[in-house]
């Protein structure tokens, strides 16, 4: 498995390096354009589209920040395709809800050149800036946290991406590894021959994997499977039953923010802005009749179950959900939760391949029996 | 003037599923049936079978029409069977036919039911109060009826009936009968009418332990049963309730044993025929005794040859013998023996061991065959017509359906020993023949029913109009306030008026509905009375009449109210329960928008693929009936294999003459056009209106058909293998190659001393042809006999799994037999072996009955290597993107009850495309699929459904789901209008398309969530004004 | 009516108390029987049958001729006398070269056979021409308080169209009633029709696997049954359940098998007050039981 | 064994009726058959197959055909009317035809005195019971030789006539 080109660098050069590679990749016509985190002129990293090779300057991939979850970037780019050969540097997490978003015929990749990158976690967006601010670098941040620390300043990674079993990419053409490979180097990997093809016509050689890789990540997944196992028991321990859901849910003022967030959430129009959940006010005031009172909004847990039934079997954990609640509602461990569930259920995993079909796309008759009670 | 031509009338004698579908066909088409049964009830044996294989579900009610489903008031068809065309007279004898074609003047007995059925309210008061009590039939004697009963339980609305024979005449039931329609004194109705055409579909009788010496010798014990009889026994219906109970004490029966062949395959009985349907009836019965009873059940199975033949049997068969370990023993037993224990001892010889075993089981099964022969001679002396050789009815040779005698034709058992897909197709196939008949003679359709215009009144906010029929407040159960109740609704919003009347059901009561209903301002309607089942029709025309749309109509059943108490609810309160219920459907009402049905355009043109003798047959008939068709074949001729390879069958057909004829008329025929040396290379649209891509393999060029309907009929061809040493050897053939060879002379066996053939070459098993072939048992036959004609001194040997001769073919096996033709069984286990010494073949098998390794050296082997699909089902599959099984064969909606259709509505199947069949199979299949693509070509309006799925499109992001998951194909992402299509007469409105749609932007019209949950919302909802209602 | 009296080689050799009931009964039941002069054997099935057909016709056509002479129909009780008899009969009545062949044979005893002559079995007679009503009325004793078993001689029931007269010859009911016509309780049991197994080589060749196969009958009258003794009506069923009880007593070393066994016209003959030293007096099984609660009643 | 050299026309011999051709093994005659209980069994179904197989050698060594009770149970029961008891008959015959050591000894009994048993001798038993004179062949010399006389003119005794003359 040869298939690795080694990117040595100096101290506070890396992205220099990578600048360097893609404005080479794009000037060979590896690619036409290419999608990656970019510093952006008044503050904070952001996916940015760049079609002119001398504006990749601002490169930044290993920002410690997710503003937006790409995998909604590279659908609204590729719904409709462009035909322009497209790099798009993205993380597990992003590529993972991708894979969904091809299924879901909402994203296409024959164009994309795809380029995963290891991720050792991300920052709330104001933490993040915060932090820049401070002066943290990316590469002191990876650094730090291939340490095995990622507190700084007060401020931490996310609670998903602590129990995030997936910090490599899969189902990508190229990598950008960083853990296990040294301090002074950076490895791309190879993973398909379109990546061959890429690393070629970009005239990079082929070389050995780094020695303390494979140890390495092995390492960083299984602590991070543990936290995942930790905070599932503490998160089921905590929400046992429906009361316990809504005392979780009781500040929910049905922004939906978490909606927008998340990047499996891919209906054009979500059916609770639709006429079926407006209500007329005889409506309301049978429902207070029932009970005497009615919390308003009315619909709040209703909402995030129906979409929880709608997207449980796409959740990646990226903890987006989380991160937009504007009344800092915990949402992630929920859905991540009964996503392992229903996900183990059609012994199904998002974003582990292209080929899987979706549950509930295949039509069988004698499906799940015990819970559908059909008996012969 | 000219006087008004007469409707096309049909007469249907017997109502069991091939007559029932016989009706439905002409029905739909617009002719008037007259369907009657002797019976009591219609349905005939299945309304007696809970369960068919292979699904061991019931499927009856998928023998229903699909497109329009509204208007063929789709329904549970155990329940009973409703359509504005058909007549149903049960309980009635056809006494006479007079006449002749197309004039046919009958008799009809209707025998006494000394009650009204269309006044009766099918409760049941009668039936509490009756003091008698008697066996009852449709359990065969294991549960008790009173002298008036309920001829068959889960009909709905009940036909109750007394039984005379029973009836003490006591008049108990007369004093408590609510609707007072009980007559004791009634006399049977004798009734001329006049027909144009006449279907027979009486079915046979079966062997019974009633009747037969034998059987009757069977019957040690109770536990001794019919498999008819068993079926009820674990039938939910029936006396099932979680244990398979031993009639005789109720025991739970764990040892079962199922005795084959009762009362056929016996010339001593002179019934030297096989029935066909026991194997399979046997194999489902012992598997559903396992699936019901549980793992602990045994089940035995003594036959003489398992006769899986059909389309999907042997897979069963594998499955009920590997997955459910069903046993098998091949021996007919003497008898069975009652213990003192109640056990049955049944001693047989097991010939794998050559032992003897004595067994003792819980219950024992008899497989009581068809018995055909009296019936068939009572038929013919009432159609004056004369039984054949074979002592049966005279049927054209090669069309089963159709009778000698013009304007006659006949379906199900009566045709020969049916299973249920044949009765079926039959069914449809007879109705093809009298479509045909009819358009020939001077009659007219039925007018169709005026789908009303959308008005603007249904878009206005809706405004509902309630009537409550409180006749439910006589009933002593009843509490309800309906005062109250009417006070408690009008207070709701949108409720316009609430009207509270007496007996909506009688003809008086509709009347005072009618009149206030055309005065209402209301544009919806709910009318609350009982039993909506029996009502629906009557009131759905009433509330037409009355001018509201029938989406925009809703009935309830208050009757459930009162007589049933509300499923677990916490209170007794009717009237409440009654405000709860018709506020939930109101809500409902409220919400639902006004559907109106789309009229579906029409290309009248049909395409034939496949240019054989199914596909010829098909495109004739549809030709005849004015239908313009396209006839593609992809060789250069016509007539398939049969048409051109087979000279004559062992029953006396010609099928290259036959198909020579036949091509003859085809390419006379103006409406047919004939496209040779063409293959079809992709089609796109829907029922009406389909476009294919053909391909001319000479000209190498594409055009293009248009058509409304399709019929595929590829055919199929011998089988090849490379067992047994084929090929290496000129003494080794194949059966076709020795028909040709003996048909030509090349072959000469009048010298030949030993023959050997061999069955089942590559088939009936996993790794092969996993089906049985059907023909090759007969084939080989039919050649053994010819080489014995040739040269009788010779030795034929056919070494065989099991001999298929099922129905009246079992006749040629014992000719063969009796020919000095020599059968040896062997077992897949331990097939024969065949090396060649010195160039010829030498074989080497166990003969089983003396277990003894024997050997041949024939001077030919005869292997019969079975038929296969043609290869181009794959692309012709492709093509129309229809499913085609391992085996190559084409995959039909259902096999049981939709033989000749695909689900995707408007493609249909005929012949070996479909699976291995008889010549006269494949014409039947030919002639139902050409029925089934007539019905909708034949210039009627086609209606979609009011209730199907539709597309959102603004809110719909084409994630396919919905095209992913339809299990009808009804759904299609089109490319150039970058949508999602859905095909309107295809939908059955199942919703799954709903449940895979996660933003609402596939919606079943008249189920929206908001309708739903509005339902939700009113069935929890506690309201004040209903609790001080009273 | 009467009939011609075929009595075959073991009734009047070893049985003669049977040949006793039956000369005693039948008369007082107005059915006259006249005696068939220089018969010979049947012949049983393991002789002349299982030879050739000319001496198995020809024996069959020297019996029948007999009666034919006579003008009378035969009346046999033996089994397998009746069905050889009747089987040949059949053969001949059938068989127009047979036929002629077989008078050629017996010619030199002057008589002719035309197949006039019918062969009928005595409980069938009994059954048919008396009526169970006439021989309730016609007994001075009864049965009554006894419990029997009825063993139906296989050879009056099989093949049913050519020796049956039961309207079901599988499930046969003439011997039981007329069981019950002289006042007994006749009790079923699973084995009922079950061949006593005494014809034929089978005890002789298996003679282990025949004891064996009558047990299982004998066990089932005893488990099943009340029976105070067995109805027979062929002398072979009669000889073989009679004396197979002491065999089987000896290998099974018990004395539980100890059912009496009477020939149908025994009892009749015992209830028309016969004395029982003529009319029932050989047996293995003693049948004194039986025989004193009769006198008694 | 190579089946080929079998005799196939050897069910002519035996049991020359189409009746036995119908057999399809059913095993109807096996189950309820008293002498299937034998050892060794009495297998009707295969000594039919057997013999439409012309099996000589197996058929002529086989003894079970003798074990037969005659009950005619198989008669009664057989499905095809293969009618069997006559079958077994028929294989004696042919049995005895071919081997005279199968020439059943009852047949010399017969010959000699009419009977199988010595009928009418137990005249002091029989005049205990109050039974007649019985007038049996046995007593009747003349018409016991006429009776000879004819069995000498079938097959069986005359060609195996030394079993029934030596003194």
């Amino acid at each position: 498995m040869a298939n690795f080109t080694k990117l040595s660098f100096k101290k506070g050069e890396l992205n220099q390096k990578l600048a360097d590679l893609f404005k080479g990749m794009m000037e060979k016509g590896v690619v036409d354009a290419l999608l990656a985190p970019m510093i952006q002129p008044k503050r904070g990293v952001m996916l940015t589209l760049v079609t002119d090779p001398s504006l990749v300057g601002a490169i930044d991939p290993f920002a410690p920040v997710v503003p937006v979850n790409g995998a909604r970037i590279a659908s609204s780019i590729t719904g409709k395709p462009s035909g322009r050969k497209t790099a798009m540097v993205l993380r597990s997490c992003e590529i993972r809800a991708l894979v969904e978003l091809c299924k879901l015929k909402q994203a296409h990749l024959d164009d994309v050149l795809l380029i995963g990158m290891d991720c050792l976690g991300r920052y709330e967006n104001l933490d993040f800036i915060k932090l820049r601010a401070e002066g943290q670098s990316s590469e002191a941040f990876i650094e730090k946290a291939l340490a095995g620390n990622t507190e700084s300043g007060g401020c931490d990674v996310s609670g998903a991406c602590k129990i995030c079993e997936f910090p490599v990419a899969d189902n990508v053409d190229l990598r950008l590894c960083i853990i296990g490979t040294g301090s002074d180097a950076l490895y791309i990997e190879s993973l398909t021959p379109k990546g061959d093809k890429a690393l070629e016509t970009a005239g990079l050689g082929i070389g050995e994997a780094p020695a303390g890789r494979e140890a390495a990540v092995q390492q960083l997944v299984k602590k991070r499977k543990d936290a995942c196992d930790a905070a599932f028991a503490q998160y089921r321990e905590s929400t046992p039953s429906v009361d316990a859901l809504e005392d979780r849910l009781a500040n929910c003022i049905n922004c939906y923010n978490c909606r927008v967030a998340c990047p499996v959430c891919y209906c054009k129009e979500c059916v609770f802005v639709t006429d079926t959940f407006r209500h007329n006010g005889d409506q309301y005031m049978g429902w207070a009749d029932t009970f005497g009172t009615l919390k308003m909004p009315t619909d709040t847990i209703f909402y995030h179950l129906t979409r929880m039934s709608h997207m449980s079997l796409f959740c990646v954990g990226c903890g987006q959900c989380t991160s937009a609640c504007p009344n800092s509602i915990d949402l992630m461990p929920m859905f991540k939760a009964v996503a392992q569930k229903t996900q183990a259920r059609f012994d199904y995993q998002a974003g582990r391949s292209h080929e899987e079909k979706q549950p509930l796309t295949v039509f069988e008759n004698d499906e799940l029996v015990e819970v559908t009670g059909q008996i012969k | 003037m000219a006087e008004k031509k007469p409707t096309g009338t049909v007469l249907v004698a017997g109502a069991g599923v091939s007559g029932i579908k016989a009706a439905i066909e002409l029905a739909e088409i617009g002719y008037k049936v007259l369907l009657t049964d002797a019976s009591p009830q219609i349905g005939g044996i299945l309304a007696k079978l809970d369960n068919q294989f292979p699904t061991d579900h019931c499927g009856m009610c998928r023998m229903l029409p699909l497109v329009g489903r509204e208007y063929a008031s789709q329904y549970c068809m155990r329940k009973g069977l409703y359509h504005e065309n058909i007549e149903i007279l049960p309980f009635t004898e056809l006494k006479s036919v007079e006449g002749d074609a197309g004039n046919y003047t009958i008799e009809l007995l209707q025998k006494a039911r000394y009650i009204d059925t269309d006044k009766c309210n099918g409760l049941g008061e009668c039936i509490k109060v009756c003091p008698v009590e008697v066996g009852d039939e449709f359990n065969h004697g294991l549960t008790k009826r009173k002298a008036v009963y309920k001829p068959v339980p889960h009909n709905t609305p009940q036909m109750l009936l007394i039984d005379m024979a029973a009836c003490t005449k006591c008049g108990e039931c007369v004093k408590v009968c609510p609707t007072n329609v009980i007559n004791l004194e009634a006399e049977d109705e004798l009734s001329t009418r006049q027909v144009h055409a006449i279907i027979l579909a009486s079915g046979v009788k079966l062997y019974n332990l009633e009747e037969f010496e034998d059987a009757k010798s069977w019957a040690v014990s109770p536990d001794v049963v019919s498999s008819l009889a068993f079926e009820r026994i674990i039938s939910g219906s029936g006396t099932f309730d979680g244990t398979i109970k031993r009639p005789s004490d109720g025991k739970a029966a764990k040892k079962i044993a199922w005795i084959q062949c009762m009362g056929s395959r016996n010339r001593r009985q002179k019934r030297d025929y096989c029935s066909s349907i026991c194997c399979m009836f046997a194999l489902k019965e012992a598997v559903l005794a396992k699936e019901k009873g549980g793992d602990d059940v045994e089940t035995t199975i003594f036959y003489m040859d398992m006769r899986t033949f059909g389309k999907d049997f042997y897979q069963y068969y594998e499955k009920a013998v590997d997955e459910h370990g069903v046993k098998l023993i091949r021996c007919r037993v003497q008898g069975v023996m009652l213990n003192p224990d109640k056990s049955l001892s049944m001693r047989y010889f097991d010939s794998e061991t050559q032992e003897f075993f004595v067994v003792d089981y819980d219950m024992v099964v008899l497989s009581t065959g068809q018995v055909p022969y009296e019936t068939h001679k009572k038929l013919a002396d009432l159609l004056h017509v004369a039984i054949n050789a074979q002592g049966l009815l005279p049927t054209d040779p090669y069309e089963k359906v159709k009778l000698i005698k013009p304007g006659m034709f006949l379906c199900g058992s009566l045709m020969g020993l049916t299973d249920l897909s044949e009765a079926i197709s039959s069914g449809i196939a007879a109705a093809g023949q009298v479509s045909r008949f009819l358009s020939g003679i001077d009659v007219t359709l039925l007018e169709e029913e005026e789908i009303p215009e959308p008005t603007a009144k249904d878009r206005d906010e809706p405004l509902i109009s309630i009537v409550l029929c409180k006749c439910s407040e006589k009933a002593k159960e009843s509490s309800v306030d309906f005062n109250a109740l009417g006070a408690g609704l009008k207070k709701l919003n949108s409720v316009g008026e609430v009207n509270i009347i007496d007996m909506v059901c009688s003809d008086e009561g509709k009347q005072t509905v009618l009149d206030l209903l055309s005065k209402s301002k209301c544009n919806r309607l709910l009318i609350g009375a009982c039993h909506p089942f029996m009502y629906r029709k009557s009131l759905k025309n009433l509330a037409k009449k009355a001018g509201f749309s029938a989406s925009l109509f809703e009935i309830i059943d208050l009757s459930s109210i009162v007589h049933k108490g509300f499923f677990e609810s916490e209170t007794k309160d009717q009237t409440r329960l009654a405000y709860n219920e018709i506020r939930a459907v109101i809500e409902n009402l409220k919400l639902k928008p006004a559907l109106h049905v789309e009229t579906l355009p029409i290309n009248p043109a049909a395409l034939v693929v496949g240019g054989g003798i199914a596909g010829m047959h098909a495109a004739f008939s549809l030709a005849q009936r004015g239908v313009k068709v396209h006839l593609v074949e992809k060789s250069d001729t016509l007539g398939g294999y049969a048409g051109t390879k087979i000279e004559h069958t062992i029953d006396g057909l010609t099928p290259i003459s036959m198909a020579k004829d036949l091509t003859i008329k085809v390419l006379e025929h103006k409406h047919i056009t004939l496209y040779k040396n063409c293959e079809v290379v992709a089609t796109q649209g829907s029922l009406g209106a389909f476009e294919t891509k053909i391909r001319d393999l000479a000209k190498e060029e594409n055009f293009y058909l248009n058509h409304g309907a399709a019929i595929i009929a590829t055919g199929g061809h011998e089988g090849v293998t490379a067992e047994y040493e084929y090929g290496n050897s000129d003494q080794i053939l194949t059966q076709a190659e020795l028909k040709d060879g003996l048909t030509t002379g090349e072959i000469d066996v009048g010298e030949a001393e030993t023959i050997v053939m061999i069955q089942c070459v590559g088939s009936r098993q996993k790794d092969g042809r996993e089906y049985c072939s059907r023909i090759c048992c007969i084939g080989a036959i039919a050649n053994a006999l010819t080489i014995k004609e040739k040269n009788p001194e010779a030795r034929v040997f056919i070494l065989y799994r099991d001999v298929m001769t099922y129905g009246f073919a079992e006749q040629y096996y014992t000719q063969a037999r009796l020919a000095g033709i020599i059968f040896v069984s062997y077992s897949l286990e331990n097939k024969p072996k065949v090396e060649l010494k010195d160039g010829s073949p030498v074989i080497t098998f166990t003969e089983p009955v003396l277990n003894s390794e024997m050997q041949l050296s024939p001077d030919y082997l005869i292997l019969s290597t079975g038929v296969d699909a043609e290869a181009s089902n794959r692309d012709v599959g492709k093509a129309f993107s229809l499913p085609v099984n391992g085996d190559g064969f084409f995959v039909e909606a259902d096999s049981k009850w939709r033989p000749v259709e695909f689900l995707k509505v408007g493609l249909y199947v005929a012949g070996v495309a479909h699976s291995p069949m008889t010549l006269k199979d494949a014409i039947l299949q030919a002639e139902a699929a050409a029925h089934k693509t007539y019905a909708y070509l034949s210039g009627r309006k086609i209606h979609t459904a009011h209730v199907i799925s539709k597309v959102h499109h603004a809110i719909c992001v084409k994630c396919q789901r919905c095209v992913d998951i339809c299990p009808y194909g009804a759904r299609s992402y089109d490319e150039v209008l970058d949508r999602i299509i859905v095909d309107g007469a295809t939908c059955q409105a199942c919703g799954m398309c709903g449940v895979a749609c996660q933003n609402n932007a596939a919606e079943i019209m008249g189920f929206s969530d908001k309708q739903i949950m509005a339902v939700i919302d009113a069935r929890l909802y506690r309201d004040p004004v209903a609790t001080t209602a009273q | 009516m009467e009939l011609c009296l075929f009595l075959g080689c073991n009734t009047p050799a070893i049985r003669p108390d049977v040949e006793r009931a039956i000369r005693a009964t039948m008369p007082e039941l107005g059915v006259d029987l006249a005696d068939a002069e220089g018969y010979v054997c049947c012949p049983a099935f393991g002789s002349f049958p299982s030879t050739d057909d000319d001496s198995y016709l020809a024996s069959s056509g020297w019996n029948l001729s007999i009666a034919e002479a006579k003008g009378l129909d035969i009346m046999v009780q033996c089994g397998s006398c009746y069905s050889s008899l009747r089987m040949g009969r059949d053969h001949l009545a059938h068989d127009e070269e047979k036929l002629a062949r077989v008078n050629e044979l017996i010619e030199l005893t002057g008589r002719k056979l035309e197949c006039k002559t019918k062969v009928r079995h005595i409980s069938e007679i009994l059954y048919n021409e008396v009526g169970a009503e006439k021989i309730s009325r016609s007994i001075k004793k009864n049965l009554s308080g006894l419990h029997g078993i009825v063993q139906y001689p296989c050879h009056t029931l099989f093949p049913s169209e050519i020796v049956g007269f039961e309207e079901s010859p599988r499930e046969p009911k003439a011997l039981r009633i007329l069981t019950e016509a002289l006042g007994a309780t006749v009790d079923h049991y699973s084995r009922e029709l079950q061949c006593c197994g005494g014809a034929g080589g089978f005890s002789k060749s298996s003679p282990a696997e025949a004891t064996e196969f009558a047990k299982t009958k004998l066990d089932a009258i005893i488990e099943e049954t009340k029976a105070d003794f067995i109805v027979v009506s062929c002398i072979t069923c009669l000889m073989y359940l009679d004396n197979i009880q002491k065999k089987l007593n000896e290998v099974e070393g018990t004395d539980k098998y100890h059912i009496p066994v009477f020939d149908y016209n025994q009892l009749l003959a015992l209830c028309m007050e016969f004395d029982p030293r003529q009319v029932a007096s050989i047996c293995t099984v003693p049948r004194n039981k039986v025989i004193d609660k009769i006198m008694a009643g | 064994m190579d089946f080929s050299s079998s005799d196939k026309d050897l069910w002519k011999q035996i049991y020359n009726t189409k009746d036995l051709l119908h057999c399809f093994n059913c095993s109807t005659c096996l189950s309820g058959c008293p002498a299937s209980h034998g050892d060794p069994p009495l297998l009707v179904r295969n000594l039919a197959r057997m013999v439409v197989y012309g099996l000589e050698e197996d058929l002529l060594n086989d003894d079970t055909p003798w074990a037969c009770v005659s009950c005619s149970r198989c008669e009664e029961m057989c499905p095809m009317d293969v009618k069997p008891f006559e079958m077994i008959l028929a294989i004696r015959r042919w049995q005895t035809l071919n081997d005279e050591t199968r020439v059943p000894t009852a047949i010399v009994e017969i010959y000699k005195r009419g009977y199988t048993q010595s009928v009418g001798t137990n005249t002091e038993l029989r005049k205990s019971l109050g039974l007649p004179e019985l007038q049996t062949i046995t007593k009747m010399p003349e018409m016991l030789k006429l009776y000879q006389e004819m069995l000498m003119k079938t097959p069986v005794v005359s060609e195996n006539d030394y079993m029934f003359n030596e003194e």
